[in-house]
């Protein structure tokens, strides 16, 4: 990790000093145990204040659009990279507006799974092989990285950067093989009981809309749920309100989604939007062989059809 | 009135009190502990200090409807949905959410123009707190004008000696509880051991800020390039504003037809883009640094000069939950050191 | 059926009172602004409303919400209250789409409202744009009713539109030209065939026949851009920040300080405001 | 409350049944259901549909042109991906399968739409209200009125 913080830091500089970036978009050090913050390197001094590491959880993609017209750099793991390519591919971006430094991704570790399985409040953690040091006031546990992995990153394809200008290091082999296997152990439950899980998974949103807000596929200028005319959705925290919300926004991002998980993370009530999203980018996947974000120039899947492909609307 | 009770009393107490009243309580919701209303004594999550969602609900409902209306002959009549039945308990209240609430009374439960809705919740409620023993790190209560085992606003307050909950009564409603038989009179020695554990929580918090400076700084700052930097990493989601127990804006809309339907009030936020947006396109606040800017001045500001408090009491839930670590504790410390 | 207790009402800021549309007018040839007559349903509401010029009410169109509106009607004028609507969003759409004898909710009246007892025994310009003239109307009408008339010295109208058929309150603008005791200048941008008044954007007029400054105020309400130039027209007059006043509008939910969307630093433009002076004014944030 | 009765909404593409047009006359539509003309399925918003359940309604149907056929090229085409996907996530979300339809049919097939429709109608009945997503909440005032 000290290396990619040092290779990140020297691809930095060089960027801000003739690479005609005017940013550089990365992780700083952030203000709590496991966590990072992202951090604009404007100038070549601030480059030393990036880093890397087991926590740099934010898919920075997100941040491109606020820097549309202006050619700026991105430190970007597999899945930002992936989002990088599905904002090209839905015209949002410019190849030639941002400079990829690509860092091969070992998985992000979950501060939530981490705080749960330790018997007080984490004050820090540190990287023993493949085991994980978390250490507070009045304990010291040992525990294995693999279990403290995002969901999102534990069943990860695309680890390495799916395009990069520079890519730092080696690119690390593939964990998982099989990314859907909790969406299709929800597909195989009774419909009653899916129901009861969206409901009460959905009954627990506040609205905050942090999961919108940090995704960088969530760029309409007018969110549905804002519209006016119509009113797609109740306005409050009821069940229709709730269920409704999800609904459109999970919906919305089908075949637009690159299973990030920066939805999930930026939960404040830590509510499974995974398994949503899971499911629509399952389906794009079996029906029309799509994986967002992998191939450059390749159109979003409900922008195309083949006309001989199924379902056959017609027989039934 | 000083009394205890004992640890091994508290869910008999709890359970007779389930008679009387709604109780509300840190209880386990999903994966984490959050403020919610409790059936069964043995809910309640004891050492959890900063709830995921503050108790504000249980005075300002996330969504409340005000009133039903209904199209007649002569006119629309309004139904008002203001009526409180059920007297309520909210048991195991922080100092901090206690002087959120203090905050809240000042807008809401005012001489003129009395929110009713939320004035006869106040009124029907017993606030019960409980002192932390242990703050974590991410707390700053003292900071910002309170601390660990300050009392304002509470009813009854309840210390954690071990074995028994050290209990004082602040108020008439506290009296009524501690008039119940599972309490006993209390030492002197627990008073000792009370102050004891005040001092060693008051160890692992900061000193207090500077608030005059920081207002003062506010108020030079408002044109400055200060509040592009700030607002550079902030996503415009709603998590600090409506996880902080201080924060009370809201929304006003219509659920139904132009026959019948409710008016609702729904918790809205500074920090969203369509808060100040007018029908007419015109956007008072227009982008993030305008929208960062009004939340830090609201809290280190305006507050103080229409209150005469501090809209931050230093829970530490903006500071937990924050999806990209955007730190209003760093924030302050830059706007303190701003010239 | 439902009906509400009046103690309930009385107490509960929130609760409308229901008003019947007596009469509505279109009053701009683009038809995108329309008065409405609001009469009170019940004898012990409209007993209960007493207003100043500058104040605004919320109105409810059921079904759709609230939405606050100035209103322009004067308080010396018996009758129903007058508010005139910009078909905007939704909720103005909708109220523009009714007619007489529907119902729609009232709550009232909110703000401040000009501070008359300030301008009493001085000299008044009163300067607005487009359709930000509603209170003004109120305010002159106010300053202009003979029960009022000589406790305020010179009284000046300037008020200008796009167009001729964007002048709000014709007839009433008509009539003031009559009066021998107010200043009526009326303007629009463009000289078009028939328009025999001023021609020019507001700040020139000003700078052309606004008063002196001495023992005068100015009130002026209009689109940001217009008060962004008349401002400094103003200062060179040598009107001071004090001796000026505007009526600022912000979206705005619950009218009474407490849903926290329209504030100006630390005013609320609800409670505090919607008139402020521009005096109190500096040094905030420039969000309206 | 008097006996239930189920709601259809049938999104209805304007172009489809077009040579058909007296299916309208020929067969009368049960009163349960309501049907909404649309431009083309393929730009039909998918809000639209949970709208409609959200409303109240306990079946869906959607009706676009045959593959081959649209009036606007290939509306139809685009629609399918989009009623696929959408059909097997509200699925997965616990609605009954049978409550949303999906039918592309040719412009003369108006006695199948009438017999599609009454076999929507007939599965909705045999399953009673639509319960596994939340409906608004309002519904319950329009309850109100009708008996006020």
């Amino acid at each position: 990790m000290r290396e990619y913080t040092e290779a990140i830091r020297q691809e930095a500089r060089r960027l801000l000093t003739d690479g005609g970036v005017q940013a550089v978009i990365g992780f700083a050090e952030g203000t709590l145990p496991m966590r990072t913050a992202p951090f604009f390197a404007r100038k070549v001094e601030e480059a030393e204040r990036l880093i890397w590491g087991p926590y740099c959880e934010n898919n920075l993609a997100r941040y491109l659009r606020e820097w549309k017209g202006k050619k700026v750099a991105i430190v970007a793991k597999g899945c930002d990279t992936r989002s990088i390519v599905a904002l090209m591919a839905e015209h949002q971006l410019m190849r030639d507006q941002v400079a990829i430094i690509g860092v091969p991704c070992e998985g992000m570790l979950d501060r939530r799974i981490v705080a749960r399985r330790v018997p007080g409040e984490v004050l820090s953690t540190r990287q023993e092989g493949q085991d994980v040091i978390v250490e507070g006031l009045r304990f010291s546990v040992r525990l294995p990285r693999r279990e403290l992995l995002y969901r999102s990153c534990a069943t990860c394809l695309h680890p390495n950067p799916v395009l990069s200008d520079v890519l730092l290091g080696e690119p690390v082999a593939i964990w998982n093989e099989d990314p859907y296997a909790y969406v299709r152990e929800m597909e195989s439950k009774p419909a009653q009981e899916r129901a009861a899980y969206f409901a009460s998974e959905a009954g627990r949103c506040i609205r905050c809309y942090a999961c919108r807000q940090v995704c960088p596929m969530c760029y309409c200028e007018e969110c549905f749920v804002d519209h006016t005319t119509p009113r797609w959705i109740e306005s409050g925290v009821t069940p229709a309100g709730l269920q409704g919300w999800q609904i459109g926004r999970a919906y919305h991002l089908t075949g637009r989604c690159v299973d990030c998980g920066a939805c999930e993370r930026a939960c404040p009530e830590e509510i499974d939007l995974v398994y949503l999203n899971g499911k629509l980018n399952k389906d794009v996947r079996e029906l029309y062989g799509f994986e967002t974000g992998v191939q450059v120039d390749e159109l979003p899947p409900l922008a195309v059809f083949l006309p001989e492909e199924g379902p056959d609307f017609r027989i039934r | 009135m000083t009394k205890k009770i004992d640890k091994t009393d508290i869910n008999a107490f709890l359970g007779s009190l389930l008679q009387d009243y709604a109780l509300y309580a840190p209880a386990r919701e999903a994966k984490y502990v959050t403020f919610r209303e409790i059936h069964a004594p043995e809910e309640i999550v004891w050492d959890c200090l900063v709830t995921r969602e503050p108790p504000k609900d249980v005075f300002l409902p996330q969504t409340e409807v005000l009133f039903s209306y209904i199209r007649g002959a002569d006119g629309v009549v309004v139904q008002s949905n203001e009526a409180v039945e059920r007297e309520r308990i909210v048991w195991g209240m922080r100092p901090c959410d206690a002087q959120a609430l203090l905050v809240q009374d000042a807008v809401f439960d005012t001489a003129e123009n009395r929110d009713v809705y939320y004035a006869n919740k106040r009124a029907k409620t017993t606030v019960v707190g409980i002192g932390c023993n242990q703050p974590l790190s991410t707390c700053f209560c003292t900071a910002v004008d309170g601390g660990p085992f300050k009392k304002d606003g509470f009813d009854l307050f309840l210390t954690d000696l071990g074995d028994a909950y050290l209990s004082e009564a602040l108020t008439g409603k506290g009296e009524k509880l501690l008039a119940s038989p599972f309490f006993h009179a209390s030492r002197k020695a627990d008073e000792k051991a009370a102050q004891a554990l005040e001092k060693a929580a008051l160890e692992h918090l900061p000193e207090a800020m500077d608030v005059k400076t920081i207002q003062k700084h506010l108020d030079e700052l408002v044109a400055s390039p200060f509040w592009d930097e700030v607002q550079a990493s902030c996503i415009g989601c709603g998590v600090c504003t409506l996880l902080c127990p201080v924060c009370h804006c809201f929304d006003i809309v219509d659920e139904g037809t132009a026959a019948c339907g409710q008016r609702v009030r729904n918790w809205d936020t500074c920090q969203y883009c369509v808060y100040t947006l007018e029908a007419s396109g015109h956007n008072p606040r227009p982008a993030g640094r305008e929208r960062v800017r009004q939340r830090l001045m609201h809290k280190f500001d305006y507050y103080l000069v229409n209150q005469g408090v501090l809209g931050c009491v230093g829970c530490g839930r903006c500071v937990q939950l924050c999806p990209v670590n955007l730190d209003i504790r760093q924030i302050v410390d830059e706007i303190g050191a701003a010239k | 059926m439902i009906r509400a207790k009046q103690a309930v009402k009385a107490s509960n800021p929130y609760l409308p009172v229901p008003m019947r549309i007596e009469n509505t007018h279109i009053e701009t040839d683009d038809n995108m602004l329309k008065t409405f007559e609001l009469a009170f349903v019940h004898e012990q509401d409209a007993a209960r409303f007493q207003f100043v010029p500058g104040q605004f009410c919320e109105v409810s169109v059921f079904g759709k919400g609230e939405a606050p509106f100035g209103i322009a009607s004067s308080p010396t004028q018996p009758g129903p209250l007058k508010f005139t609507v910009n078909k905007a969003g939704v909720l103005t759409s909708t109220l523009h789409s009714m007619g007489e004898g529907e119902f729609v909710g009232l709550r009232g009246p909110l703000g401040n409202g000009y501070p008359l007892k300030t301008y009493e025994g001085h000299n008044v310009v009163v300067i607005g744009g487009g359709f930000a003239f509603t209170t003004l109307r109120s305010l002159t009408e106010y300053m202009l009713d003979k029960r009022n008339r000589a406790r305020f010295g010179e009284v000046s109208v300037i008020y200008g539109a796009r167009t001729p058929g964007l002048l709000l309150y014709k007839e009433q603008l008509a009539a003031w030209e009559q009066r021998a005791d107010a200043h009526v200048h009326l303007t629009i941008d463009v000289a078009v065939p028939g328009w025999e008044k001023l021609v020019g954007f507001v700040p020139d007029i000003v700078a052309k026949v606004a008063p002196s400054s001495k023992d005068t105020y100015a009130v002026i309400c209009g689109p940001p851009v217009m008060i962004k130039f008349t401002l400094p027209k103003l200062t060179a007059l040598g009107f001071k920040p004090e001796q000026i006043y505007t009526s600022l509008e912000r979206r705005m939910k619950c009218g009474i300080g407490k849903c926290g969307r329209c504030n100006i630093g630390p005013y609320y433009v609800c409670k505090d405001g919607p008139v402020f002076s521009y005096a109190q004014l500096a040094g905030l944030p420039q969000e309206y | 409350m008097s006996e239930w009765q189920p709601k259809i909404v049938v999104f209805l593409c304007q172009w489809s049944l077009k040579s058909d047009r007296e299916w309208e006359q020929r067969f009368e539509l049960p009163s349960e259901v309501r049907v909404v003309e649309v431009p083309c399925s393929g730009r039909v918003n998918p809000l639209l549909v949970m709208s409609a359940l959200q409303h109240g309604a306990d079946g869906v149907l959607m009706v676009g042109c045959e593959p081959g056929h649209c009036h606007y090229k290939d509306g139809n085409y685009l629609g399918r991906r989009k009623y696929a996907t959408l059909e097997s996530f509200l699925q997965y979300l616990g609605l009954e399968k049978e409550r949303v339809q999906v039918a592309l049919m040719g412009e003369t097939e108006g006695s199948r739409f009438h017999v599609l429709v009454q076999g929507l109608l007939d599965r909705v009945r045999g399953l009673g209200p639509a319960g596994a997503l939340a409906v608004r909440q309002p519904l319950a005032c329009a309850a109100q009125t009708e008996q006020g």
